[in-house]
This record gives structure tokens, C-alpha cells and sequence, in this order.
């Protein structure tokens, strides 16, 4: 493989390492200050993707529809926790994990009731159309870039958020002593619901971003949002740096196994048969590597060890 | 308090006699279907049965069973599909169609999976035990839709239900009975378990590991026993649901049908005895009967899951036989 | 003179910054009640998880009854018989009080993997356990769930658990703690005759029991002994009535 | 008609089963009507009660249910229809591995199954059977198309599908045909949503041409993607990601882009100007590949329905193996194993009048027949 193409298939992999971590970042954060596990973290993906593409497709422009999306997200957010998610704070993961997965279905089939069952479509921005020239002869897509500056963007936003803030300190605190800022005087119950909406606003922005590269339809969170669970798993649950880390270690295993492992096998195979049987283990691979990550380290890479 | 344990008792019995007799019936009416929805019911139930072992009794939450009832539903498949081409199955073995020696293998490859796996995810716990046991299906799940051997996605048909000696396994009824047994055992052995000195530790430890290892028991084991005879007793479950099926995939195997037995335990009543009997009829009949009214049947099954989950702590046999209690 | 049960040598503990053990040394002497007093956040606790096996040392040795305590586990050091009683009391709150000895019952005998026969109808689980809770005086309430207990109540079942054990040691982590006056009086003449079955490490605040229990008693001040000695020693210390008794004495 | 729509309720299908001669034709459809794959399974409902409605037969009676494409759901739907409903003839299942679960079982229990699009190679060669009639095409149709067509102007196609039994066959299928040398050959991973890692093989490959099948969404992503990348080496592919359903997400992407199937909107043919022009009066869109195919199917049974009696086994499939109706694709016959002998046409995606669709360019096999029926002993 030339260095140009390594250096490419790299950004691939942190690309799709920076997606994910825009998914992951909500996740861990939610359940970081309220040890709620998300199963529905994925539903509110798809709602980004939708409201961008069809406020897109009525206004015929994608940043409106980007705007759209955050606060559709942010609003399908918010209104969940309040009917719902707040009822399950108190309860063990068991419940969440049952009532959050309800919530999917009610998710996927209000949204084909309301939109249609057909993909619907969203292209990117005439502005982020092109590609930029990297060093070694290659190019690489402008949008692609563009996700990963948006991703990096998140990364130090949150990271200012939460260090530097009066809401920061108030998830600081909520993370370490739920009575405690109770007993502050914040008003917990509105804390939660924001930090709640501002997982959703992210979900929804990966989604809408990367509704412009795939095809938006009902279900597309649910793989998505295994994976983000595999990552801030990996990264260590309720860490914001961890989901970062995870983010990109999945990301770039991922795509470098599935370009590496055929071809590492087709030096003892012939081709149909590596491609086969590279692809097989290439599908395994983060799994695997998930489990020898916590066979080592129980609490993820950056997770409190008990 | 002996009320509601007796309530309980009479909630039981009326559950399992209505298994037994509505199929009865509908053979003796000529409408087979029935039978083969109530064998659906009960092969679930049994696959629950399982999972409440680690589940209702160890709190082991599991999210990782459809692995052990993927895994007995391609034992199932795998050795069908060589004895019907007559082909050796195993280090020169002929293979069988003989259902005792299909639920032998599944029920063992089952134990021998489950044993590194919860090795490796006892090491876990809370939302890491969840994961990491949705990490493994997943393994499984991908190996099996993309290993072309046996069918890939597209799955291995049974052709002819497997055999069981003095027993017309392809009439539905008899396959039933059959199905009916294999869930009372279960049930049985899973009260005895319940009530036994094992049942105790792993309760306790469900409870408050810290006092059970400062009493001198390891909860490690403990638990690592509890989750690979889970594994076994869902396993079995899977080799029946692909006899019942004449057929099996990977859809046995992914994160929806680990999810499905979550919430059938959850519906009926975690680690109550019938729960799991309880949460299949309710999920069955309501999937049944909810996809024949509309095709968003979907969207009515999850705010029902939602109200249970939100409203009826303790799920059926809670709402009817009150809380739970312990010796 | 007789070889001590336990003895803790030179251990040390730091959480980052914070040294919590400090080269702490410590022998229980066969029949003896040792108490280990200190304000809080002194280290009593880090110390005690470290004999029961919960956190391990960063130097320095435990052994007990002549065997080195590295590398096993808290349910190993248990079955050793080292038995301990939780600051607040850890009980499997589902299970009545009679379940709760039980499990200890059956863990003394070593067989918890037996899967058949109803427990609830083996005798040679039901009995030891009633008598023991006859002995804490809490045989009327065997059959309500721990949950259900009232605090003191709670603390007599941690003992009783302990016991069930026939331990070669305790370690009572202020087994005194929110009990009401009448209560203290009841379990410090209980735990003066527990000191003939063993010995007894014996972390409390309250130090009418202290002083009415201990045969010894060492000091501990930020994860350092400061003194060790008798009852009366341990009073007429100076470096102790400045660091810890101070208004107290 | 009395079209009883997704009748699961036992008194209703008792409350017709009593009459001995005026007795209703039951039809089960088991089709995907939920989740992310319901399009298809929508247009293929939508076509197949056309078709029965217009045809004004009054004697045909539906029985129509979601199997939400879990395979386990349509046998257990399979079999409720046959044991409980009744049902004379099966239809309606769009997906492979969900047919490989449900026809085997189905055919055994001697009820005739009608596949309107799905057509496994292990149902068309051993395991065919003369219960089961597929009216769509045998899976490695429309791929042995593409590699037939792709002789005449590339030396050198880089090819990819899922790593599943549709996407071996899929490759399988083109190399049959196909003359040429393979730049790249990569099995992706089943519900990948993005391609841009083996978009880079393929710009490095240096082939002159890209054949891919990537059903559903994964078809959507890779021709976004693809437009995105600035790659200008042509694409081609089955219809799949190519038809009616599809088109709008794909966008411009999919402009000029050849596409093998066989049906197309624009085939000069009477019964297909009728079909397209009554689906689009009724549903206000454009018909896709699997509404052509379900609609024939309908038609299909319709006109067996006027020569033979579905009690009378024999004499129903003899009507059916006729296959005495007007398809929309022009000529259509069956082969031994009751799969079709047809044309398969090369489709170019245009625009008319501000909408994406399909237009025959080419044909790429006349009287195609598929290449199991010889393992077919029927």
C-alpha cells in the first residue's frame, strides 16, 4: 500500500473515529451525571438525519437543515426525559435498558408513520463539495475534513463546557453528588433535563452530518449506536476523554481491518477466499477487541477502576 | 405474606395448566396453529427460563443470550443439515437426527462457550457486564452471517424435524408435549436451584457481594456457575425453537433477540419462577395478535413495554401475586 | 507468653497524595480485645479493609495464624478465619435475618455449589443459625427480612453473621455505631465474653466501651500509630490527649 | 373484492371458512411492512391489491402481514396463514434468507408459493420444487447481466457486495459472464454504511469500471459517496439500488449510472403502460422493480385462477407453469424449475420531467434462462 493511500484510509478511520465520538460524547455524558444507559441514544441520531434532510429539501439549504436538526434533536430530547427518562434515574440499568429499548420501537415506527418508509435524500453542502490534496500525491474529501473539524471542535467545546462553565460545574457536581447539588439549590431536575438535550443535540448533529453521506431511513441509528456503546465501553464509562480515545481507536481498527486483513490473508489465499474470510474476521475485529480491553481492564481505558 | 406466596402458587398453576390445555384443545378442534403458537410460548419461556437463572437470580444482566440460543439452534441445524446429506459431522462421527443426542450437543457447546466468555465478562460488572456480553453475541453474530459454511445470513433449513425415539415429532402436538416437558424440568430445576444452598449464594450475592465474599464464598464462582448453566438451559431452548422453525440463522444470534428475553422476563416478573412462562404468553399473543391488527404493531408493542417498565414494577406475576419474598 | 493471631507489620497505604497507612505494626494476642481508636479520617478503615483483604497494601506484611496473608483474596482470608463485621452493616437485605447467618452457616461448612435440596429444610443449616441468632437476642425477629431490621438490630446480625463463622478472629468495624446507650451496654458485655472464643480488633468511637473493653489500644492519627499501650497508659499519654482525646478526657 | 387487509383475527377467518363452493380464493402475503426495509415491501403490497382490485375478480381474498424482516416472525406468520388462516397460495416475501426460512416449510405442507422477488440459487437447483413458482428472477440474473454487458466496453472491474450467501452469489453471478480482468474483489460487511475505506482501494486499483450490489441502504451510501469522492470511473449495478424506491435518496448521484434488471418503466409493451400508468393514478408515485414483479405475480394467479381450481393441485400448477398472462416485461415463460426464461435488460438512470428513472439502453440477455435449472430434478 503507497503512503498516500495509508495516510488516506488513517483519515477514514478518524473520521469514522469522530462520528462516533459525537454519538459516544452524549451517551458517556448522560450517564456520566445520571448513570442513565441510553438504548434510544441511536433514535435520536435518526431524528437529526430526518429533520435535516427535510428541512433541507423545503428550504434547499443544508445549513439551515444542520440548525434544524440540532433543535429537533435537542427538542426530541427534552421531551423524552420529561415524559420518560426521568422516571428511570432511580431505577437499575435493567429497567433503562428495557424502557430505552422500547423507546427504539416507538422511535422507528412514529418516524415511518410520520415520514414514509422510503430513504429520503440529503446531499452535502456546495461549499464542502471538492477535495484537498495530501501530502504524498493523494486527495482527500473536503467534507470528510470537515467532519473531523467539526468532531474536534466538539471535543474542546466540551472539554470547555465542563471545565469552565457554571453548567459545567454543575455536571462536575452532579457526577460526584446528586444531594449534595441538590442541597446547592440548583435546580437538578432542570439540570438534567439540559444535559440530557445536549446529548441529544449531538446525536442529532452526527446524525444530520452523516446524513449527507448515507441514506437516511428508519433504523439507521442501531448500528451506529453499538458501536458508540462499544466505544465509551471501551473508553471507560461517564469519561469524556475515553470516549474521545475510544472513538478513535475503533474507528481507525475498524477501517484499517477491513482494508488490512483481506489483503494480509490473501498472501495465503487466493483472493475470493481472503476477501471472504478477511471480511468475516474484519466484522469481528472491534468486538474483539472490546473484550480484550476489558478482559485486562474492567472499567474501560479510562474509566474509575473499582 | 402467605398470601401473596399463595396467590403466587395458584397464578402458577393456572399458567402452566392453560399452556397444556389450550393447545389440547385446539388439536382436539383441528386448529394446529395454536399448538404450534403455544410451542412458540413455551420454547421462549424456556430460553427465559435461562436467562432468569443468571438474570432473576444472579442479576447477572445479560445482554448476550441470543449467543447460547443462536448457538443450540445452529447445534440443531448444523447436525440435521450432515445427517440429511449423510455426510460425518465431527472427527469422523456420523451425525443424528435424534433429538436427545441434537439437545446433548447444544446444551455442551453451550456450556463450553459460556465458560471463557463469562470468564472473561464476571471480571465486569453493571453497565461493563451488559456490554461486554453484548460484545460477544455480537462476535457470534458476525462470524455466523458472514462464515459461508452453513448458509451465512441466509441460514440453515431444516428439512425433516429431527427425531424423538417413540414420539411423531412432525405432528405438532407431540411436539409440543415434548417442548411442555423440556419447560416443567426447567422449571424445576430452576426452583431447585432457587431454594438450594448454590441459590442462596448466588441470591445473596446478587444481594451484597461484599458480605458474601467476607462470609468466605466467591462470588466469581458463584456467578460463573450461574451463568454457564443459564447458557445451557437457553441453548437447549435454541435447539427446540429451530426444530420448531425447520430452521435457523443468525437472526437467533443478534442483539433484538437478546433484547426479547430480557423483556419476556421482565413482563412476566424477574426471578420469579414463572415469570418467564408469564412474559412469553403475554409477548407472544400480544405480537400475535397487535401484527394482525396494524403494521405498526411495532409502535404499540413498544409503549406497552414502556408502560410495563414505567407502571408495573414487578411485571404480571407482580401485579397479581404482589412483591416478591424470600424464605 | 503466646504468639499473636495476627500480626501486621510495616504496611503502608497512599490514595495519590494521601498516605493512609503509614508503617503501621499491630499484634492481636490470643483473648485479647485490641482497639484501634482514632479521629476520623485517621485511616481506621483503609486499615481494616487491608487485614479483611478488600484493599491491598503497598508494602508491608499481614500474617495470620502464622500464614502470609499476600494474595488472597477477602473470601480466601474468611475462610481462613478472619471474619469482620461492616461499619454500616452490608446484610443481603432480601433474605430474613435466619437466611442471612444461614449463608454463613453453609459457607463455614464449605458447600455452596450443592444445588438440590431445599435449604429451608435442612436442618443442618436451620439450627446452628437460630442458635446463634438466640445468642444476639435475635431469635424472635428470625424471619424478617434484613431490610426490615431496625439499625441496632441490623448491627446484632452483623455480629451474628460473624459468629456463625467460628472465626480464629474478628474484626469489628464500630459494631457500636448509632446503637442507643441501652444497646451499647447490651453488646459491650456481649463482645467481653466473645473475646474467650477469639480475639478481637476492635475499631469503635464510642470509648466508655473502649475503656470498659480494650486489653490495648494503639492510636492511630493521620494513618500513623501515635501510641500504643493499656487502657491507662494509653489515657495519661500526653502526645494522645493533645492529638486526639484533647476536650474528651 | 373482499380484501380482508391483514386479517390475524381467528373469528374472521373462521367466519368465510364455512361455505363449501362460493369459497373465496385465499391469498397469504407475507411481505416487510416495518422498519428500515419497508419500501419494498410496501411497493410490493401496493401492486399485488392493485393488480386483484382492478383485475375485478371478486373471488380472491387477502390475508396480508408484516414480518418486520425477521425470518423466525415469517415462519411463524408462514405458518399461522397455512394452519390457521387457510390460505390456498403464498406470496409476497422480499427477502432471501427470509424466503430460504419460509418456502422449504411451506411447500412441504403442499401449499403453493409464489416468490415475487426473492430467488435463492439453492431453491431454483436441488432443492426446487414444483409447489414453489418464482415470478421475479433467480438471484444471479440481473449480475450475470451486468457481467455479460460489461464485456463490450471494460478490461479491468474492481467488484464489491456484502459479505452474505446474496452478495457470493451476487459476484458469482457477474464473473459467469464477465471476460475480463478483475482490478478488486471485496466482500463488505452486511448494513456498512460507509465506504470511503474501499472507495480508496478502488481509486488505487486503477480499473476501468466498478460493478457493485449493495442493497437497501448500503446502496445509498456507496453511490453518495462514491458522486462525493470525485471518483469519474463508471459505476454499474444490479437495479437494486437503482429503482424507483431508491432513486430520490441516491440524487444526481445516480445519473447516467447503468443498471441491469428486467422490467423498466419505459418497456413498450400494452400491459406495462396499463400497469405503470394505474400505480401511478393510485399511489401518486412512480413503480419500482418489485411493484412490476408483484403485479405480474398477481396476474399471474389471476390467470391460472380462470383455467384451474387451487383444491385441485395438479391442475393449478399445470395452469400456472403456462404462464398465460401479460407481463409488463414483455415476453415470459418458465423453465423446469419454474423459474423464468425472460429478457434482462441494461437500464441507464435519466431525468424526465424533474424525477430520476430508468431507461432501456440495452439488452443484455434475450430468453435468459438460469444456470441451476440443469441441477433441478423435477
Amino acid at each position: 500500500m503507497s503512503l498516500a493511500l495509508l495516510i488516506e484510509q488513517l483519515l477514514n478511520g478518524l473520521q469514522l473515529g469522530v462520528m462516533l465520538f459525537l454519538m459516544a460524547a452524549g451517551l458517556t455524558l448522560i450517564f456520566g451525571v445520571m448513570g442513565l444507559i441510553n438504548l434510544a441514544h441511536g433514535s435520536l441520531y435518526m431524528v437529526g438525519a430526518f429533520a435535516c434532510a427535510i428541512v433541507a429539501a423545503a428550504t434547499g439549504s443544508f445549513w439551515i437543515g444542520l440548525a434544524a436538526s440540532l433543535v429537533a434533536a435537542a427538542a426530541a430530547g427534552a421531551i423524552v426525559e420529561v415524559t420518560v427518562i426521568r422516571r428511570l434515574y432511580d431505577r437499575d440499568h435493567l429497567d433503562q435498558v428495557l424502557a430505552t429499548f422500547a423507546l427504539i420501537l416507538v422511535f422507528s415506527e412514529g418516524t415511518r408513520w410520520v415520514f414514509g418508509s422510503f430513504p429520503l435524500y440529503l446531499d452535502i453542502p456546495p461549499l464542502l463539495q471538492g477535495a484537498v490534496p495530501l501530502p504524498g500525491g493523494g486527495q482527500y474529501q473536503l467534507y470528510r475534513l470537515a467532519i473531523i473539524g467539526v468532531g474536534i471542535a466538539v471535543a474542546i467545546g466540551l472539554y470547555l463546557l465542563i471545565s469552565r462553565t457554571r453548567l459545567g460545574m454543575r455536571i462536575r457536581a452532579g457526577e460526584s453528588d446528586r444531594e449534595m447539588i441538590a442541597a446547592l439549590g440548583v435546580d437538578i431536575k432542570t439540570l438534567y433535563t439540559v444535559v440530557f438535550a445536549l446529548g441529544a443535540a449531538l446525536a442529532g448533529l452526527a446524525g444530520a452530518l452523516v446524513g449527507a453521506l448515507q441514506s437516511v431511513q428508519v433504523g439507521m441509528g442501531e448500528p451506529v449506536l453499538i458501536l458508540a456503546f462499544v466505544v465509551i465501553v471501551i473508553g471507560g464509562i461517564g469519561s469524556i476523554k475515553g470516549a474521545l480515545f475510544g472513538a478513535i481507536l475503533v474507528g481507525v481498527v475498524d477501517t484499517m481491518g477491513r482494508v488490512l486483513l483481506p489483503q494480509a490473508l490473501s498472501l495465503m489465499l487466493p483472493p475470493s477466499q481472503a476477501g471472504l474470510v478477511g471480511g468475516a474476521l474484519a466484522s469481528m475485529l472491534i468486538y474483539i477487541v472490546m473484550a480484550l480491553i476489558l478482559a485486562f481492564r474492567p472499567s474501560g481505558l479510562f474509566g474509575a477502576q473499582s | 405474606m402467605k398470601a401473596t406466596g399463595a396467590r403466587e402458587i395458584i397464578a402458577n398453576a393456572t399458567i402452566a395448566l392453560l399452556l397444556l390445555a389450550v393447545p389440547l384443545a385446539a388439536s382436539a378442534m383441528g386448529e394446529p396453529f395454536y399448538v404450534t403458537l403455544a410451542t412458540r410460548i413455551t420454547i421462549l419461556a424456556l430460553a427465559a427460563a435461562g436467562l432468569n437463572i443468571a438474570l432473576g437470580l444472579g442479576g447477572l444482566v445479560s445482554f448476550g443470550h441470543a449467543a447460547f440460543f443462536g448457538l443450540g439452534g445452529y447445534a440443531a441445524g448444523i447436525m440435521a443439515a450432515h445427517a440429511f446429506n449423510a455426510e460425518p459431522f465431527f472427527l469422523g462421527l456420523d451425525s443424528t437426527t435424534s433429538m436427545p443426542v441434537i439437545w446433548l450437543v447444544a446444551i455442551v457447546t453451550c456450556g463450553l462457550v459460556a465458560l471463557p466468555i463469562g470468564a472473561i465478562s464476571l471480571r465486569t460488572s453493571g453497565v461493563y457486564f451488559i456490554m461486554i456480553t453484548l460484545a460477544f453475541a455480537q462476535m457470534i453474530y458476525y462470524f455466523a452471517n458472514s462464515w459461508p459454511a452453513y448458509g451465512g445470513q441466509d441460514g440453515l433449513p431444516i428439512f425433516i424435524r429431527n427425531t424423538f425415539p417413540g414420539v411423531n415429532t412432525a405432528q405438532p402436538l407431540p411436539f409440543f408435549l415434548l417442548c411442555y416437558a423440556a419447560l416443567l424440568l426447567a422449571l424445576l430445576m430452576f426452583w431447585s436451584l432457587r431454594n438450594s444452598r448454590f441459590g442462596a449464594a448466588l441470591q445473596a450475592a446478587r444481594q451484597n457481594s461484599v458480605r458474601v465474599s467476607a462470609v468466605g464464598i466467591a462470588p466469581f464462582n458463584v456467578r460463573l456457575v450461574a451463568f454457564v448453566i443459564s447458557a445451557m438451559v437457553t441453548g437447549l431452548a435454541g435447539a427446540l425453537f429451530a426444530d420448531l422453525n425447520r430452521f435457523v440463522s443468525p437472526s437467533m444470534l443478534s442483539w433484538h433477540m437478546s433484547g426479547e428475553l430480557i423483556v419476556l422476563i421482565v413482563l412476566g416478573g424477574i426471578g420469579r419462577l414463572f415469570g418467564p412462562v408469564a412474559g412469553a404468553m403475554l409477548f407472544v399473543l400480544l405480537e400475535h395478535f397487535l401484527g394482525g391488527v396494524t403494521e405498526r404493531w411495532q409502535l404499540f408493542l413498544g409503549l406497552i413495554l414502556l408502560g410495563v417498565v414505567l407502571f408495573a414494577r414487578g411485571g404480571l406475576l407482580g401485579m397479581i401475586a404482589g412483591k416478591a419474598r424470600h424464605g | 507468653m503466646a504468639e499473636p493471631v495476627l500480626t501486621i507489620r510495616e504496611l503502608e497505604k497512599s490514595f495519590g497524595a494521601l498516605k493512609a497507612t503509614d508503617g503501621v505494626s499491630i499484634d492481636l494476642m490470643p483473648g485479647e480485645i485490641h482497639a484501634l481508636i482514632g479521629p476520623n479520617g485517621a485511616g481506621k478503615s483503609t486499615l481494616i479493609h487491608q487485614v479483611s483483604g478488600s484493599i491491598k497494601p503497598d508494602r508491608g506484611t499481614i500474617h495470620f495464624l502464622g500464614q502470609d496473608m499476600a494474595g488472597l483474596d477477602v473470601a480466601a482470608r474468611a475462610r481462613f478465619g478472619l471474619a469482620r463485621s461492616f461499619q454500616t452493616s452490608s446484610l443481603a437485605q432480601e433474605f430474613s435475618a435466619l437466611r442471612n447467618v444461614m449463608l454463613a452457616v453453609q459457607a463455614k461448612q464449605g458447600s455452596s455449589l450443592r444445588v438440590f435440596r431445599p435449604v429451608m429444610r435442612d436442618r443442618s443449616l436451620i439450627e446452628p443459625a437460630l442458635a446463634i441468632l438466640e445468642r444476639v437476642g435475635l431469635a424472635g425477629r428470625a424471619h424478617v427480612p434484613a431490610a426490615e431490621l431496625s439499625h441496632g438490630e441490623r448491627r446484632q446480625l452483623e455480629i451474628a453473621i460473624a459468629l456463625a463463622l467460628e472465626p480464629k478472629a474478628f474484626l469489628l468495624d464500630e459494631p457500636m455505631a448509632g446503637m442507643g446507650p441501652e444497646g451499647s451496654k447490651v453488646l459491650t458485655g456481649f463482645l467481653d465474653d466473645l473475646r474467650h472464643e477469639a480475639p478481637i480488633l476492635l475499631v469503635e468511637h464510642d470509648m466508655d466501651a473502649v475503656f470498659a473493653l480494650a486489653d490495648r489500644i494503639s492510636v492511630l492519627v493521620y494513618g500513623r500509630i501515635i501510641a500504643s499501650g493499656t487502657v491507662e497508659e494509653i489515657r495519661n499519654d500526653p502526645e494522645v490527649r493533645r492529638a486526639y482525646l484533647g476536650d474528651a478526657a | 373484492m373482499r380484501s380482508i387487509l391483514a386479517t390475524g383475527l381467528l373469528g374472521l377467518s373462521l367466519s368465510v371458512s364455512g361455505l363449501a363452493n362460493a369459497e373465496p380464493v385465499k391469498i397469504g402475503v407475507i411481505t416487510t411492512l416495518s422498519g428500515g426495509g419497508s419500501g419494498l415491501g410496501i411497493d410490493m403490497r401496493d401492486a399485488f391489491t392493485l393488480a386483484i382490485d382492478r383485475s375485478g375478480n371478486e373471488d380472491v381474498e387477502l390475508v396480508i402481514e408484516d414480518d418486520a424482516q425477521k425470518p423466525e416472525m415469517a415462519v411463524q406468520i408462514a405458518n399461522k396463514m397455512i394452519q390457521s388462516d387457510n390460505v390456498d397460495l403464498m406470496t409476497g416475501i422480499i427477502w432471501s434468507n427470509l424466503a430460504m426460512a419460509v418456502v422449504p416449510s411451506v411447500t412441504a405442507q403442499d401449499v403453493i408459493y409464489l416468490s415475487p422477488n426473492a430467488g435463492p440459487s439453492a431453491l431454483a437447483g436441488e432443492r426446487c420444487h414444483p409447489n414453489y413458482f418464482n415470478v421475479a428472477y433467480q438471484n444471479d440474473n440481473f449480475h450475470e447481466a451486468m457481467g455479460q454487458y460489461a464485456n463490450e466496453d471494460y478490461k479491468n472491474t474492481f467488484i464489491l457486495a456484502p459479505n452474505y450467501p446474496a452478495g457470493k452469489d451476487s459476484l458469482t453471478g457477474f464473473k459467469r459472464f464477465y471476460e475480463g480482468e478483475l482490478a478488486g474483489e471485496i466482500y463488505t460487511q452486511v448494513g456498512q454504511t460507509d465506504y470511503a475505506a474501499e472507495i480508496a482501494q478502488i481509486r488505487s486499483s486503477g480499473a476501468d469500471s466498478v460493478f457493485f450490489f449493495l442493497p437497501g441502504g448500503m446502496g445509498i451510501s456507496f453511490m453518495k459517496q462514491y458522486a462525493q469522492s470525485g471518483l469519474d470511473i463508471p459505476v454499474m449495478g444490479p437495479a437494486f439500488s437503482f429503482s424507483q424506491d431508491v432513486l430520490p435518496a441516491v440524487g444526481e448521484a445516480a445519473l447516467g449510472v447503468k443498471n441491469s434488471a428486467t422490467w423498466s418503466k419505459d418497456l413498450d409493451n400494452e400491459a406495462n403502460k396499463a400497469f405503470v400508468e394505474a400505480f401511478t393514478e393510485e399511489y401518486g408515485r412512480l413503480p419500482s422493480v418489485y411493484a412490476a414483479q408483484s403485479w405480474d405475480t398477481a396476474n399471474l394467479i389471476l390467470s391460472a385462477l380462470e383455467k384451474a381450481s387451487p383444491d385441485d393441485k395438479e391442475a393449478f400448477r399445470a395452469a400456472l407453469k403456462e404462464a398465460d398472462f401479460d407481463s409488463v416485461r414483455g415476453e415470459f415463460a418458465f423453465n423446469t424449475n419454474n423459474h423464468p426464461i425472460q429478457n434482462v435488460y441494461i437500464r441507464e438512470v435519466v431525468e424526465e420531467d424533474g424525477e430520476l428513472t430508468n431507461k432501456v439502453v440495452a439488452t443484455a440477455f434475450e430468453d435468459h434462462e438460469d444456470a441451476f435449472a440443469q441441477d433441478c430434478s423435477m
